[in-house]
């Protein structure tokens, strides 16, 4: 085996201290097909090199956590035997250079990631960063997103049910497509990676093996430069059609008793699956790489093991199951080899045409995988901005109508009608409401599943922001009525070799920590994509936070749409009109600036958790939590929902802030319910110390504001649903 | 009443028709009828039971590559389904189980890609053309009601001379409409000829619609417009 | 053998994808277009040396599949 | 002046419509299928009579709208 040459060596990623350290472990050089092993094993995207030290500091624990981050997903036990397995992904760089296949295979990825473990996905969400409206990349890249992620989804079969969008500059260059996924599998019957069995087979199903995508990987940690455009060859393509042969295939496969290991082939291919389940099994592999099923002649050992082809699994099977396991997977006509079996050497050993081509120890490999505790600085504080100090709007109207019509706030009907949102037929909340509600099949139970974050806080206040994410996400899935279970998390940044980058994460991922904590709502998965930047501008900090929650009968749940004239709103949580980095600075006063609003999650807690107990009381008639755009920004989004309007006089309180920051202030921790009498809730209100107050009463066609003119529904509507589709260049009459 | 959901790769709605049968099955044996559940029948499988309907159900069978519809038409069970429905077994097709109807021959016409191009989730309202037939005896004619369409190809297309004479056997089964009944552009969410969501052969023996009425056939689902057709199949087929 | 079946939509027969095609040429500024219909082709290669039962097999092959000649017309060319 | 534009994927993309018919042509007996690649064609009637023009506002269409140049190679074809 020859030595590489330094340019190869650097060309795969590696620092010259890396490499010693392969040599080290090897006691030889690698030859190249050993080299770009350890290049993707030790990777960003598989190694977590600059993230592990901080990820480690999250909470990951709870009673009815059964796995948390380490497998494929996390599982968490929903009762009634079963389990929630979840995650989310980002496929962030894939898509930029080619939206549709890069959203697509986004999917395609986080799916597998979920049946790998044996639930059936029975939702996608999918949180999305695009940058200005007016780049003229962004309408191609948004199309092209929503309609890979629609023509992945749609075609396996699991409804699309929610998800967020933002538009910022600071995406211009990178932007962020996460996929999240949620399935259910019988809790007795969770599958892992973990191999066991010494001469067990190792069996490979799914598609063929292609030279696309090799060094995905190390693309996805690589910044991107000017010459990003020669890369676009690595782009793969999805066939939506095989992953849902291939989910049939192995939930029939996995209600046998064949399958000791599973693991779907994700980043780095055969290399890191083959790796972790030997690895986790404390085992070693032979591979046969003559027997490797391919989609062209003459593919190197190398192209084979690097290979990111997708629709692909691995499966370590027990003795004698092959013959079962090949009549499954020829059923649904799917390729099926007996590529390896597990051997007791602790070595990854890969033989091509009777030859020894590569041989490499498993543990040292994963051990000495780098780990570095980066240098970081904390972001400067955002100076924190009086409710006074920021201009009322001339109109409230016209303030309202501006806000809703605003890229980040409008109406993503343009973009959930495009995905299949029904099939599966347990969709109880579609798209448009605080978190997706989708029934556990067969049962009046459901899952309230939602994805949050607000970049603009993680910008101004890094730890703020990353506990505002959790206290969203969780006060989302409380407005349903349902009981918090846990999160996944997709942390988007630059490149962590930046000190203040490094400092944004840091600061994130301690938020995070401390809401999960405070909140009782672990993190169980998760996903870190850095290096987004380009020519040294890195994105928005973005920890995007999907959360999973519990709904016990559906009987007892709550939505967004006002149901009924006369009946009386009430506001739930405390009220400063705290307007420092809000929509309504940014958009009706033009201002980027200003410290976040506080985060209390005490009063995050016991606000939801009284709120939560008036939906299972079956007291309130409709729900929705306040974020962007503050009270006048939700009560019109619950209008819109019930096509009713309604009457509001803010109360008498010499606290009450100017009405305009009363109105648009992003206060955390309040919901607005409505009740058909409100002295019942406000005395329990006051019983359980939180801040309640009536506002108003629904009724009539129109919002009247304090201090402004009624606004009819209808116009508030126009404003809400125009933006995104005349954006996107569509007339009426399309 | 016996029913077959025929699943061929790649079908994804098989489940929750065959759901939606099972309750009105339910119904039916609450009133006194026979209950059930519809077994599934496998693409490859040429033959199966003595039915007394035949569903094919939503999805994207074999991905939807070359043409929806298309290479399911020709899997081994179709060609007993061709049979049986040619001596007058019912068979209905939901979404993707139209395109296979059409692109079978069962059915006249074509479903291309919507006007606009783009993959269509959303309620719709459709006007029931017709109560004088086996799927729709439990609707009015002229009735209204609300059914979510999600398909990418749901534009149908049809020779005008094929459509002189749908017209006049009563043929066309559904037609988007505005809420008020009348057909027009905008209530019509893939650009169809005429507006049309659904059709019968001349027997009226075989149905084919893009809506889907199985997902609102249940309060909990938030709707149950799509429950009488049903219905009326299990009552009419006991 | 290798072969190219040409599927086109039949004269009239509505064409959504042309017309989208057109419409977006159109708004990027390529005003000469007066016409745009989109079709497929199918590459196929066959073991088979004999042209005439290699272009018999094709034939089958779009009434039987390639094309929905209730909508479409479809030419079949043969390689060499 | 009329054209044809070729559109097919890059050598060594995956072709999921192709290995999909592939599959469904063997599933029929057509058993000399050995590969089956599947793409567009779009024809354009252009109000363009000079050839060299035509040709070049084509491959401007092809880069900014027809192909998707990250996974597709195109090919001109003009008549006449
Ligand atoms: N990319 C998307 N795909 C599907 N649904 C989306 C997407 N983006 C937003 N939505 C839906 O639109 C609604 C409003 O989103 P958002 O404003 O982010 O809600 P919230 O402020 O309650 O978190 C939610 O129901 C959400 O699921
Ligand atoms: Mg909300």
């Amino acid at each position: 085996m020859t030595a590489p040459p330094p340019n190869i060596v650097a060309e795969h990623g590696l620092s010259g201290e890396e490499y010693e350290r392969i040599l080290d472990i090897l006691g030889r050089a690698p030859n190249h097909l050993e080299l770009g092993i350890f290049s993707v094993m030790w990777s960003e995207h598989c190694s977590y090199k600059s993230s592990k030290v901080w990820l480690k500091t999250l909470p990951t624990t709870a009673p009815w956590v059964i796995h948390g981050p380490g497998e494929n997903a996390g599982a968490v036990d929903i009762g009634g035997g079963l389990a929630a397995i979840f995650k989310m992904e980002s496929h962030n760089h894939p898509s930029f250079i080619e939206p549709y296949q890069g959203a697509a295979t986004g999917v395609g990825g986080i799916l597998r990631d979920v049946f790998t473990m044996g639930a059936r996905p029975i939702a996608n969400l999918n949180a999305l960063r695009f940058g200005d409206p007016n780049h003229p990349k962004t309408r191609h890249l948004l199309a092209g997103v929503v309609a890979g992620i629609g023509g992945y989804g749609n075609c396996v079969g699991v409804p699309t049910v929610g998800g967020e969008v933002n538009f910022d500059p600071g995406y211009n260059g990178n932007i962020l497509v996460n996929a999240m996924t949620v399935g259910i599998a019988p809790k007795d019957r969770i599958f892992t990676s973990q191999a066991s069995g010494v001469g067990n087979s190792i069996v490979y199903t799914g598609s063929k093996t292609g030279r696309d995508g090799i060094h995905g990987a190390t693309m996805a940690s690589a910044e991107f430069g000017e010459g990003a455009e020669e890369k676009r060859p690595t782009v793969q393509v999805g066939d939506p059609f095989t992953e849902k042969l291939l989910i049939e295939a192995c939930l029939e496969l996995m209600a046998t008793d064949a399958i000791v290991a599973i693991q779907d082939m994700g980043a780095a291919g055969l290399t890191s699956s083959s790796f972790e389940m030997a690895s986790k099994g404390g085992l070693g592999v032979e591979l046969d790489l003559d027997r490797v099923p391919c989609r062209e002649d003459g593919m190197t050992p190398y192209e084979m093991m690097l290979s990111e082809s997708q629709e692909r699994m691995l499966m370590v099977l027990k003795p004698g199951r092959e013959d079962l396991a090949r009549g499954v997977f020829e059923k649904w006509d799917l390729d099926f080899a007996v590529i390896g079996r597990l051997t007791d050497t602790g070595r990854m050993v890969l033989r091509m045409h009777g030859e020894t081509v590569g041989d490499l120890p498993i543990d040292p490999l994963a051990e000495a995988a780098p780990e570095y505790r980066r240098p970081y600085e904390d972001t400067p504080e955002a100076p924190a901005i009086a409710p006074s100090a920021v201009p009322a709007p001339d109109d409230t109207g016209a303030a309202l109508r501006r806000l809703l019509g605003s890229p980040d706030l409008c109406s993503r009907r343009w973009i959930w009608e495009q995905y299949d949102h029904m099939v599966m037929a347990d969709t109880v909340q579609r798209p448009g409401g605080d978190a997706a509600v989708v029934r556990i099949h067969g049962t009046t139970r459901a899952l309230a599943i939602t994805t949050d974050c607000t970049p603009r806080y993680c910008q101004a206040a890094p730890h703020l922001g990353g506990a505002q994410a959790v206290a969203e996400a969780w006060r989302n899935l409380t407005a349903v009525g349902a009981r918090p279970l846990a999160v996944t998390d997709n942390l988007n940044f630059g490149n962590p070799e930046r000190p203040a980058v490094m400092g944004q994460f840091a600061g994130c991922v301690q938020g995070i920590g401390e809401a999960c904590r405070a909140l009782e709502f672990p993190v169980v998965s998760g996903n870190v994509s850095l290096y987004n930047e380009t020519n040294g501008k890195a994105i928005p900090p973005t920890a995007a936070i999907g959360g999973v929650g519990l709904i016990e009968d559906l009987e007892r749940t709550a939505d967004i749409a006002l149901k009924a004239a006369g009946e009386a709103l009430v506001l739930i949580g405390e009220t400063r009109g705290h307007l420092g980095a809000s929509l309504y600075l940014r958009e009706v006063a033009d201002r980027r600036e200003g410290a976040p609003p506080p985060v209390d999650l005490a009063a995050e807690r016991r606000n939801g958790d009284f709120v939560r107990g008036l939906i299972g009381a079956g007291t309130v008639t409709t729900c929705h939590d306040l974020s962007d755009g503050g009270l006048a920004v939700a009560l019109a989004e619950m209008a819109l929902a019930g096509d009713l309007g309604a009457q509001v006089t803010p109360p008498e309180d010499p606290a009450l802030p100017p009405l305009h920051a009363w109105l648009f202030g992003e206060d955390q921790a309040r919901y607005l319910v409505t009740v058909p009498t409100s002295e019942p809730v406000l005395e329990a209100a006051r019983r359980a110390g939180v801040p309640a107050v009536r506002i108003g009463t629904t009724g009539g066609d129109a919002l009247t504001l304090p201090g402004g003119q009624p606004i009819f529904v209808a116009e508030l509507r126009a404003a809400h649903e125009t933006w995104l589709p005349a954006y996107m260049g569509e007339t009426p009459a399309d | 009443m016996k029913a077959a959901v025929i699943v061929f790769p790649g079908s994804n709605c098989d489940r929750d028709v065959q759901v939606a049968l099972a309750q009105a099955m339910a119904r039916h044996a609450q009133k006194g009828g026979g209950g059930g559940t519809p077994t599934m029948v496998w693409h490859k499988d040429s033959d199966f039971e003595a039915v007394d309907l035949i569903v094919l159900p939503g999805g994207f069978s074999y991905g939807d590559y070359l043409r929806c519809g298309a290479m399911a038409a020709q899997s081994p069970v179709m060609k007993e389904v061709m049979r049986r429905a040619g001596k007058g077994v019912p068979v209905l097709g939901i979404c993707n189980g139209f395109q296979i109807l059409t692109e079978a021959g069962l059915l006249p016409g074509a479903l291309v890609r919507n006007a606009n191009l783009k993959f269509v989730c959303r309620d719709v309202t459709l006007r029931i053309e017709t109560s004088q037939s086996l799927f729709t005896a439990r609707y009015e004619a002229g009735a209204k009601i609300r059914v979510p369409v999600a398909h990418h190809d749901g534009n149908y297309i049809a020779a005008d001379e094929d459509f002189e004479r749908m017209e006049e056997r009563g043929q066309i089964a559904f037609r988007y409409c505005a809420p008020d009944g009348t057909l027009t552009t905008a209530a019509n969410p893939n650009g169809s000829a005429r507006n049309v969501a659904g059709v019968f052969n001349e027997t009226k023996t075989v149905l084919g619609l893009m809506p889907h009425p199985e997902r609102l056939a249940e309060d909990a689902l938030g709707g149950t417009d799509g429950r009488p057709l049903f219905d009326g199949l299990v009552e009419a087929l006991s | 053998m290798k072969a190219r079946v040409h599927v086109t939509l039949k004269p009239g027969v509505l064409d959504p994808q042309g017309k989208a095609i057109h419409k977006a040429l159109s708004g990027l500024g390529f005003d000469t277009v007066e016409r745009v219909r989109q079709g497929k082709v199918i590459e196929i290669e066959l073991a088979e040396t004999d042209p005439a039962r290699a272009r018999e097999s094709l034939r089958q092959m779009c009434e039987k599949l390639l094309a929905n000649t209730v909508i479409e017309n479809y030419a079949i060319e043969l390689d060499g």
